[in-house]
Protein backbone atom coordinates (compact mmCIF):
# COMPACT_ATOMS: atom_id res chain seq x y z
CA UNK A 1 0.00 0.00 0.00
CA UNK A 2 0.85 3.62 -0.50
CA UNK A 3 1.17 6.14 2.09
CA UNK A 4 1.45 10.26 1.70
CA UNK A 5 4.37 11.92 3.45
CA UNK A 6 4.24 15.55 4.17
CA UNK A 7 7.55 17.35 5.45
CA UNK A 8 7.73 20.35 7.44
CA UNK A 9 10.48 22.64 9.11
CA UNK A 10 13.54 20.93 10.30
CA UNK A 11 12.37 17.62 8.03
CA UNK A 12 11.41 19.77 5.09
CA UNK A 13 14.51 20.76 4.82
CA UNK A 14 16.64 18.01 5.45
CA UNK A 15 15.01 15.40 3.28
CA UNK A 16 14.85 18.98 0.84
CA UNK A 17 11.14 18.27 -0.27
CA UNK A 18 7.77 18.98 0.79
CA UNK A 19 6.13 15.30 0.30
CA UNK A 20 7.04 11.94 -0.91
CA UNK A 21 5.05 8.80 -1.12
CA UNK A 22 5.62 5.56 1.08
CA UNK A 23 5.37 1.85 0.07
CA UNK A 24 4.65 -0.02 3.02
CA UNK A 25 3.24 -3.50 3.44
CA UNK A 26 -0.52 -3.95 4.56
CA UNK A 27 -0.72 -3.72 7.68
CA UNK A 28 2.10 -1.64 8.38
CA UNK A 29 1.97 0.61 11.44
CA UNK A 30 3.84 4.19 12.38
CA UNK A 31 6.03 2.24 13.77
CA UNK A 32 7.08 0.40 10.70
CA UNK A 33 7.01 3.46 8.69
CA UNK A 34 9.51 5.24 10.89
CA UNK A 35 12.02 2.69 10.63
CA UNK A 36 11.79 2.58 6.34
CA UNK A 37 11.95 6.08 6.25
CA UNK A 38 15.08 6.42 8.27
CA UNK A 39 17.25 3.42 6.50
CA UNK A 40 15.58 5.50 3.35
CA UNK A 41 17.12 8.23 4.16
CA UNK A 42 19.64 8.25 6.70
CA UNK A 43 20.03 12.37 7.08
CA UNK A 44 16.22 11.91 8.50
CA UNK A 45 17.46 9.09 10.92
CA UNK A 46 18.78 11.82 13.48
CA UNK A 47 15.58 13.73 13.77
CA UNK A 48 12.80 11.15 13.77
CA UNK A 49 13.14 9.60 17.05
CA UNK A 50 11.95 13.09 18.81
CA UNK A 51 8.70 13.39 16.86
CA UNK A 52 5.10 13.01 17.12
CA UNK A 53 2.98 11.25 14.57
CA UNK A 54 -0.06 12.73 12.91
CA UNK A 55 -2.29 10.26 10.59
CA UNK A 56 -4.52 12.33 8.62
CA UNK A 57 -4.47 15.43 10.71
CA UNK A 58 -4.60 13.58 13.95
CA UNK A 59 -1.89 12.62 16.46
CA UNK A 60 -1.46 8.82 16.77
CA UNK A 61 0.97 6.65 18.72
CA UNK A 62 3.27 4.37 17.18
CA UNK A 63 1.50 1.86 16.82
CA UNK A 64 -1.03 2.80 15.31
CA UNK A 65 -1.62 1.00 11.86
CA UNK A 66 -1.44 2.75 8.94
CA UNK A 67 -3.73 2.52 5.62
CA UNK A 68 -3.56 2.92 1.92
CA UNK A 69 -4.26 6.62 1.03
CA UNK A 70 -2.94 8.56 4.64
CA UNK A 71 -1.80 11.14 4.79
CA UNK A 72 1.75 10.27 7.51
CA UNK A 73 3.33 13.81 8.86
CA UNK A 74 5.88 13.34 11.89
CA UNK A 75 5.86 16.34 13.67
CA UNK A 76 9.18 17.91 15.39
CA UNK A 77 9.25 19.40 18.79
CA UNK A 78 6.81 22.42 18.31
CA UNK A 79 7.83 25.87 18.12
CA UNK A 80 4.70 27.79 17.72
CA UNK A 81 3.69 30.74 19.85
CA UNK B 1 -9.14 28.94 6.86
CA UNK B 2 -11.87 28.52 9.27
CA UNK B 3 -13.99 31.19 10.04
CA UNK B 4 -17.19 31.35 11.37
CA UNK B 5 -20.17 34.02 12.78
CA UNK B 6 -22.86 31.57 13.60
CA UNK B 7 -26.34 32.57 15.89
CA UNK B 8 -26.14 30.26 18.89
CA UNK B 9 -29.60 28.72 19.38
CA UNK B 10 -29.99 29.84 22.82
CA UNK B 11 -32.72 32.39 22.44
CA UNK B 12 -29.69 35.12 23.58
CA UNK B 13 -29.56 37.22 20.97
CA UNK B 14 -25.85 38.67 21.97
CA UNK B 15 -24.09 35.02 22.74
CA UNK B 16 -24.06 34.43 19.52
CA UNK B 17 -20.52 32.34 18.61
CA UNK B 18 -18.10 34.58 17.08
CA UNK B 19 -14.45 32.35 16.25
CA UNK B 20 -11.78 33.26 13.83
CA UNK B 21 -9.28 30.69 13.03
CA UNK B 22 -6.38 31.11 11.11
CA UNK B 23 -2.98 30.20 10.04
CA UNK B 24 -2.01 32.86 7.81
CA UNK B 25 1.21 34.50 5.63
CA UNK B 26 -0.29 38.15 6.26
CA UNK B 27 1.02 40.47 9.30
CA UNK B 28 -0.73 40.84 12.18
CA UNK B 29 -0.57 44.58 12.33
CA UNK B 30 -2.43 46.52 13.82
CA UNK B 31 -5.36 47.08 11.65
CA UNK B 32 -5.77 43.61 11.67
CA UNK B 33 -5.54 42.79 15.82
CA UNK B 34 -7.79 46.20 16.29
CA UNK B 35 -10.22 44.32 13.99
CA UNK B 36 -10.65 41.14 15.57
CA UNK B 37 -10.80 42.78 18.63
CA UNK B 38 -14.27 44.89 17.69
CA UNK B 39 -15.24 41.28 15.67
CA UNK B 40 -14.67 39.41 18.86
CA UNK B 41 -16.97 41.70 21.30
CA UNK B 42 -20.52 41.35 20.99
CA UNK B 43 -22.63 43.76 23.59
CA UNK B 44 -23.21 41.29 26.35
CA UNK B 45 -19.28 41.41 26.48
CA UNK B 46 -17.14 43.64 29.15
CA UNK B 47 -13.68 42.34 29.51
CA UNK B 48 -11.71 41.92 25.92
CA UNK B 49 -8.25 40.39 26.45
CA UNK B 50 -5.25 39.99 24.01
CA UNK B 51 -2.31 37.93 23.83
CA UNK B 52 0.02 39.14 21.06
CA UNK B 53 3.47 37.03 20.64
CA UNK B 54 5.74 39.20 19.03
CA UNK B 55 9.71 38.40 17.82
CA UNK B 56 12.23 39.09 20.49
CA UNK B 57 15.74 40.09 19.47
CA UNK B 58 17.10 37.91 22.22
CA UNK B 59 16.91 33.83 23.09
CA UNK B 60 18.77 31.22 24.97
CA UNK B 61 21.62 34.41 24.89
CA UNK B 62 21.81 34.92 21.21
CA UNK B 63 20.64 37.65 19.22
CA UNK B 64 17.66 37.17 17.47
CA UNK B 65 17.77 38.49 13.69
CA UNK B 66 14.38 37.11 12.57
CA UNK B 67 12.25 34.21 13.15
CA UNK B 68 10.88 31.65 10.41
CA UNK B 69 7.87 29.66 11.24
CA UNK B 70 6.59 26.72 9.47
CA UNK B 71 3.19 25.04 10.25
CA UNK B 72 1.17 22.05 8.88
CA UNK B 73 -1.28 24.43 8.10
CA UNK B 74 -4.22 21.91 8.18
CA UNK B 75 -4.14 20.35 11.24
CA UNK B 76 -2.86 23.30 12.98
CA UNK B 77 -6.52 25.11 11.86
CA UNK B 78 -7.92 22.04 13.41
CA UNK B 79 -5.61 21.75 16.37
CA UNK B 80 -6.64 25.46 16.84
CA UNK B 81 -10.67 24.98 16.58
CA UNK B 82 -10.44 22.13 19.46
CA UNK B 83 -8.43 24.74 21.77
CA UNK B 84 -11.57 26.96 20.80
CA UNK B 85 -14.13 24.22 21.66
CA UNK B 86 -12.61 22.99 25.30
CA UNK B 87 -12.32 27.31 25.90
CA UNK B 88 -16.08 27.28 24.89
CA UNK B 89 -16.91 24.52 27.32
CA UNK B 90 -15.04 25.59 29.93
CA UNK B 91 -15.28 29.51 30.22
CA UNK B 92 -18.28 29.88 28.31
CA UNK B 93 -16.17 32.45 25.78
CA UNK B 94 -17.39 31.76 22.68
CA UNK B 95 -15.77 35.15 21.31
CA UNK B 96 -12.56 33.98 20.36
CA UNK B 97 -9.54 34.57 17.76
CA UNK B 98 -6.63 32.28 17.43
CA UNK B 99 -4.16 33.86 14.18
CA UNK B 100 -0.87 32.51 13.49
CA UNK B 101 1.26 33.66 11.45
CA UNK B 102 3.73 32.05 9.40
CA UNK B 103 6.93 32.59 6.84
CA UNK B 104 9.88 35.02 8.22
CA UNK B 105 9.21 37.69 10.71
CA UNK B 106 11.90 40.20 12.22
CA UNK B 107 11.86 41.69 15.84
CA UNK B 108 8.59 43.47 16.58
CA UNK B 109 6.94 41.64 14.50
CA UNK B 110 3.96 39.94 15.91
CA UNK B 111 3.62 35.75 15.38
CA UNK B 112 0.47 35.04 16.93
CA UNK B 113 -2.31 37.03 18.53
CA UNK B 114 -5.23 35.75 20.53
CA UNK B 115 -8.77 37.47 21.65
CA UNK B 116 -10.89 36.45 23.55
CA UNK B 117 -13.98 38.47 24.81
CA UNK B 118 -16.68 37.73 27.68
CA UNK B 119 -18.93 39.14 29.76
CA UNK B 120 -16.13 39.75 32.78
CA UNK B 121 -12.76 39.83 32.92
CA UNK B 122 -11.78 36.37 35.07
CA UNK B 123 -12.77 33.83 32.24
CA UNK B 124 -11.61 36.30 29.47
CA UNK B 125 -8.30 35.96 31.26
CA UNK B 126 -8.25 32.28 31.60
CA UNK B 127 -9.65 31.50 28.36
CA UNK B 128 -7.01 33.31 26.58
CA UNK B 129 -4.09 31.92 28.54
CA UNK B 130 -5.32 28.66 28.30
CA UNK B 131 -5.76 28.64 24.56
CA UNK B 132 -2.03 30.31 23.98
CA UNK B 133 -0.52 28.11 26.26
CA UNK B 134 -2.31 24.82 24.48
CA UNK B 135 -1.60 26.50 21.31
CA UNK B 136 2.03 26.35 21.92
CA UNK B 137 2.28 23.04 23.25
CA UNK B 138 0.08 20.83 20.86
CA UNK B 139 -0.41 22.86 17.54
CA UNK B 140 1.90 21.98 14.79
CA UNK B 141 3.70 25.35 14.00
CA UNK B 142 7.77 25.03 14.20
CA UNK B 143 10.25 28.42 14.68
CA UNK B 144 13.37 28.63 13.19
CA UNK B 145 15.71 31.20 14.82
CA UNK B 146 17.77 33.13 12.59
CA UNK B 147 21.04 34.72 14.30
CA UNK B 148 24.06 36.43 13.54
CA UNK B 149 26.01 32.69 13.57
CA UNK B 150 23.45 30.66 11.94
CA UNK B 151 19.74 29.29 12.22
CA UNK B 152 18.63 26.67 14.24
CA UNK B 153 14.75 25.06 14.66
CA UNK B 154 13.88 25.34 18.31
CA UNK B 155 11.41 24.54 20.26
CA UNK B 156 9.27 26.38 22.60
CA UNK C 1 -1.34 62.73 34.45
CA UNK C 2 1.59 60.55 34.71
CA UNK C 3 3.73 59.35 32.11
CA UNK C 4 7.23 58.70 32.24
CA UNK C 5 10.26 56.83 29.87
CA UNK C 6 12.60 56.52 31.43
CA UNK C 7 15.93 55.09 30.95
CA UNK C 8 16.69 51.90 33.61
CA UNK C 9 20.07 52.40 35.09
CA UNK C 10 20.61 48.50 34.96
CA UNK C 11 22.89 49.19 31.55
CA UNK C 12 20.28 46.82 29.86
CA UNK C 13 19.20 48.97 26.97
CA UNK C 14 16.55 47.37 25.77
CA UNK C 15 15.10 46.93 29.80
CA UNK C 16 14.00 51.18 29.92
CA UNK C 17 10.68 51.37 31.93
CA UNK C 18 7.96 52.49 29.86
CA UNK C 19 5.12 53.23 32.12
CA UNK C 20 1.99 55.48 31.19
CA UNK C 21 -1.04 56.05 34.04
CA UNK C 22 -4.00 58.24 32.83
CA UNK C 23 -7.51 58.95 34.08
CA UNK C 24 -8.82 60.98 31.17
CA UNK C 25 -12.10 61.79 29.45
CA UNK C 26 -10.95 61.29 25.92
CA UNK C 27 -12.82 57.92 24.04
CA UNK C 28 -10.26 54.53 24.68
CA UNK C 29 -10.68 54.07 21.10
CA UNK C 30 -8.59 51.54 18.21
CA UNK C 31 -6.07 54.13 17.89
CA UNK C 32 -5.22 54.71 21.58
CA UNK C 33 -5.10 50.91 22.66
CA UNK C 34 -2.66 50.51 19.49
CA UNK C 35 -0.51 53.44 20.38
CA UNK C 36 0.02 52.24 23.75
CA UNK C 37 0.82 48.49 22.59
CA UNK C 38 3.87 49.95 20.20
CA UNK C 39 4.90 52.36 22.95
CA UNK C 40 4.71 49.64 25.77
CA UNK C 41 6.69 46.62 23.35
CA UNK C 42 10.54 47.17 23.11
CA UNK C 43 12.71 44.82 21.13
CA UNK C 44 12.98 42.49 24.93
CA UNK C 45 9.79 41.72 24.66
CA UNK C 46 7.90 38.63 23.50
CA UNK C 47 4.55 38.43 25.01
CA UNK C 48 2.03 41.75 24.94
CA UNK C 49 -1.28 41.05 27.29
CA UNK C 50 -4.20 43.97 26.78
CA UNK C 51 -7.14 44.15 28.90
CA UNK C 52 -9.83 45.97 27.87
CA UNK C 53 -12.86 46.99 30.04
CA UNK C 54 -15.98 47.81 28.15
CA UNK C 55 -19.44 49.03 28.82
CA UNK C 56 -21.64 46.18 28.16
CA UNK C 57 -25.42 46.19 27.80
CA UNK C 58 -26.46 44.19 31.34
CA UNK C 59 -25.75 44.12 34.53
CA UNK C 60 -27.67 42.74 37.43
CA UNK C 61 -30.01 41.76 35.66
CA UNK C 62 -31.09 45.11 34.08
CA UNK C 63 -30.68 46.60 30.34
CA UNK C 64 -27.42 49.01 30.65
CA UNK C 65 -27.87 51.80 28.53
CA UNK C 66 -24.79 54.20 29.55
CA UNK C 67 -22.26 54.17 32.30
CA UNK C 68 -20.94 57.20 33.73
CA UNK C 69 -17.78 57.13 35.42
CA UNK C 70 -16.43 59.21 37.92
CA UNK C 71 -12.99 59.67 39.78
CA UNK C 72 -11.08 61.38 42.73
CA UNK C 73 -7.80 61.69 39.38
CA UNK C 74 -5.40 62.59 41.24
CA UNK C 75 -5.25 60.29 44.18
CA UNK C 76 -6.63 57.42 41.70
CA UNK C 77 -3.30 58.10 39.39
CA UNK C 78 -1.02 58.07 42.23
CA UNK C 79 -2.86 54.80 43.38
CA UNK C 80 -2.38 53.12 39.77
CA UNK C 81 0.97 53.94 40.06
CA UNK C 82 1.34 51.87 43.09
CA UNK C 83 -0.10 49.06 41.11
CA UNK C 84 2.60 49.77 38.77
CA UNK C 85 5.45 49.74 41.37
CA UNK C 86 4.31 46.94 42.44
CA UNK C 87 3.88 44.94 39.45
CA UNK C 88 7.67 46.01 38.66
CA UNK C 89 8.67 44.34 41.79
CA UNK C 90 6.52 41.18 41.97
CA UNK C 91 7.06 40.31 37.90
CA UNK C 92 10.11 42.49 36.80
CA UNK C 93 7.17 43.94 34.31
CA UNK C 94 8.24 47.66 33.60
CA UNK C 95 6.56 48.14 30.50
CA UNK C 96 2.70 48.58 31.22
CA UNK C 97 0.12 51.35 30.44
CA UNK C 98 -2.86 51.83 32.84
CA UNK C 99 -5.36 54.45 31.50
CA UNK C 100 -9.45 54.54 32.71
CA UNK C 101 -11.78 56.85 31.25
CA UNK C 102 -14.30 58.76 32.72
CA UNK C 103 -17.02 60.97 32.02
CA UNK C 104 -20.60 58.57 30.10
CA UNK C 105 -19.80 55.87 27.88
CA UNK C 106 -22.32 53.69 25.84
CA UNK C 107 -22.47 50.33 25.65
CA UNK C 108 -19.09 49.10 23.70
CA UNK C 109 -17.14 51.71 24.90
CA UNK C 110 -13.98 51.29 26.59
CA UNK C 111 -13.42 52.60 30.08
CA UNK C 112 -10.05 51.29 31.26
CA UNK C 113 -7.43 49.45 29.23
CA UNK C 114 -4.55 48.38 31.01
CA UNK C 115 -1.28 46.71 28.57
CA UNK C 116 1.75 44.83 29.82
CA UNK C 117 4.67 44.14 27.79
CA UNK C 118 7.38 41.34 28.75
CA UNK C 119 9.87 39.32 27.52
CA UNK C 120 8.19 36.22 28.20
CA UNK C 121 4.16 35.34 28.49
CA UNK C 122 3.02 34.10 31.91
CA UNK C 123 4.61 37.36 33.46
CA UNK C 124 2.53 39.89 30.84
CA UNK C 125 -0.34 37.52 32.19
CA UNK C 126 0.14 37.77 35.87
CA UNK C 127 0.75 41.40 35.85
CA UNK C 128 -2.16 42.36 33.91
CA UNK C 129 -4.44 40.08 35.72
CA UNK C 130 -3.26 41.59 39.43
CA UNK C 131 -3.36 45.38 37.57
CA UNK C 132 -6.79 45.58 36.82
CA UNK C 133 -7.83 43.48 39.85
CA UNK C 134 -6.03 45.37 42.03
CA UNK C 135 -7.33 48.76 40.62
CA UNK C 136 -10.92 47.74 40.76
CA UNK C 137 -10.60 46.98 44.65
CA UNK C 138 -7.79 50.23 45.31
CA UNK C 139 -8.27 53.22 42.84
CA UNK C 140 -11.16 55.80 43.79
CA UNK C 141 -13.26 55.60 40.63
CA UNK C 142 -17.20 54.63 40.88
CA UNK C 143 -18.98 54.12 38.21
CA UNK C 144 -23.27 55.07 37.83
CA UNK C 145 -25.38 52.36 35.71
CA UNK C 146 -28.07 54.49 33.18
CA UNK C 147 -30.96 52.00 32.49
CA UNK C 148 -34.29 52.23 31.25
CA UNK C 149 -35.72 52.38 35.01
CA UNK C 150 -33.13 54.80 36.30
CA UNK C 151 -29.67 55.67 37.42
CA UNK C 152 -27.27 53.89 39.92
CA UNK C 153 -23.84 54.52 41.79
CA UNK C 154 -22.75 50.15 41.84
CA UNK C 155 -20.10 48.71 43.40
CA UNK C 156 -17.82 46.44 41.46
CA UNK D 1 -8.85 74.27 62.46
CA UNK D 2 -10.42 74.06 58.57
CA UNK D 3 -10.09 70.86 56.52
CA UNK D 4 -10.85 71.04 52.80
CA UNK D 5 -13.84 68.62 51.89
CA UNK D 6 -13.72 67.23 48.16
CA UNK D 7 -16.64 65.17 46.90
CA UNK D 8 -17.19 62.47 44.57
CA UNK D 9 -19.70 59.88 43.11
CA UNK D 10 -22.96 59.79 45.01
CA UNK D 11 -21.84 62.11 47.69
CA UNK D 12 -21.18 65.17 45.34
CA UNK D 13 -24.58 64.05 43.79
CA UNK D 14 -26.89 64.56 47.51
CA UNK D 15 -24.02 66.57 48.65
CA UNK D 16 -25.35 69.46 45.25
CA UNK D 17 -21.38 70.41 45.30
CA UNK D 18 -17.85 69.36 44.62
CA UNK D 19 -15.98 70.98 47.78
CA UNK D 20 -16.93 72.29 50.94
CA UNK D 21 -14.62 73.35 54.04
CA UNK D 22 -15.30 71.64 57.14
CA UNK D 23 -14.01 73.74 60.75
CA UNK D 24 -12.87 71.30 63.21
CA UNK D 25 -11.54 71.87 66.47
CA UNK D 26 -7.67 70.99 67.28
CA UNK D 27 -7.49 67.48 67.48
CA UNK D 28 -9.95 65.81 65.63
CA UNK D 29 -9.96 63.04 64.02
CA UNK D 30 -11.50 61.75 61.05
CA UNK D 31 -14.38 59.89 63.21
CA UNK D 32 -15.18 63.72 64.55
CA UNK D 33 -15.52 65.01 61.17
CA UNK D 34 -18.06 62.09 59.68
CA UNK D 35 -20.23 62.60 62.72
CA UNK D 36 -19.92 66.71 62.31
CA UNK D 37 -20.77 66.39 58.16
CA UNK D 38 -23.78 63.68 59.39
CA UNK D 39 -25.04 66.26 61.61
CA UNK D 40 -24.93 69.42 59.19
CA UNK D 41 -25.75 67.64 56.21
CA UNK D 42 -28.41 64.67 56.81
CA UNK D 43 -28.84 63.44 53.34
CA UNK D 44 -24.78 62.61 53.87
CA UNK D 45 -26.00 60.41 57.04
CA UNK D 46 -26.85 57.57 54.87
CA UNK D 47 -23.92 57.59 52.55
CA UNK D 48 -20.57 58.15 55.13
CA UNK D 49 -21.32 54.82 57.10
CA UNK D 50 -20.38 53.14 54.04
CA UNK D 51 -17.26 54.99 53.05
CA UNK D 52 -13.55 54.41 53.17
CA UNK D 53 -11.67 57.58 54.25
CA UNK D 54 -8.63 59.58 52.33
CA UNK D 55 -6.50 62.38 53.50
CA UNK D 56 -3.97 64.08 51.35
CA UNK D 57 -4.87 61.25 48.51
CA UNK D 58 -3.77 58.23 50.71
CA UNK D 59 -6.26 56.02 52.56
CA UNK D 60 -6.21 56.31 56.67
CA UNK D 61 -8.24 54.74 59.42
CA UNK D 62 -11.48 56.42 60.79
CA UNK D 63 -8.98 57.72 64.23
CA UNK D 64 -6.35 59.48 62.24
CA UNK D 65 -6.35 62.97 62.96
CA UNK D 66 -6.53 65.37 61.02
CA UNK D 67 -4.47 69.10 60.40
CA UNK D 68 -5.06 72.67 59.63
CA UNK D 69 -5.67 72.40 55.58
CA UNK D 70 -6.12 68.92 54.93
CA UNK D 71 -7.49 67.51 52.05
CA UNK D 72 -10.40 65.14 53.54
CA UNK D 73 -12.12 62.48 51.12
CA UNK D 74 -14.80 60.29 51.56
CA UNK D 75 -14.61 57.47 49.46
CA UNK D 76 -17.82 55.44 48.46
CA UNK D 77 -17.80 51.68 47.80
CA UNK D 78 -15.54 51.55 44.45
CA UNK D 79 -16.82 51.12 40.86
CA UNK D 80 -14.06 51.41 38.73
CA UNK D 81 -13.19 48.83 35.86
Amino acid sequence: MQVKIRYFAALRETAGRSDDTLELPAGATVANAREQMAATHPALARLLPVCAVAVNRAYVAADATLTEGDELVFIPPLGGG
Amino acid sequence: MTDSTQAAESGQANQAATRIIRITREPLDDTTVRALVRQMTQSSDGGIVTFEGVVRDAARGKRVQALEYDAYPEMAEQEMARIADEVALRWGATHIAMLHRIGRMTVGECSVVVVVACPHRAEAFDACRYAIDTLKATVPIWKKEIAEDGEEWVEG
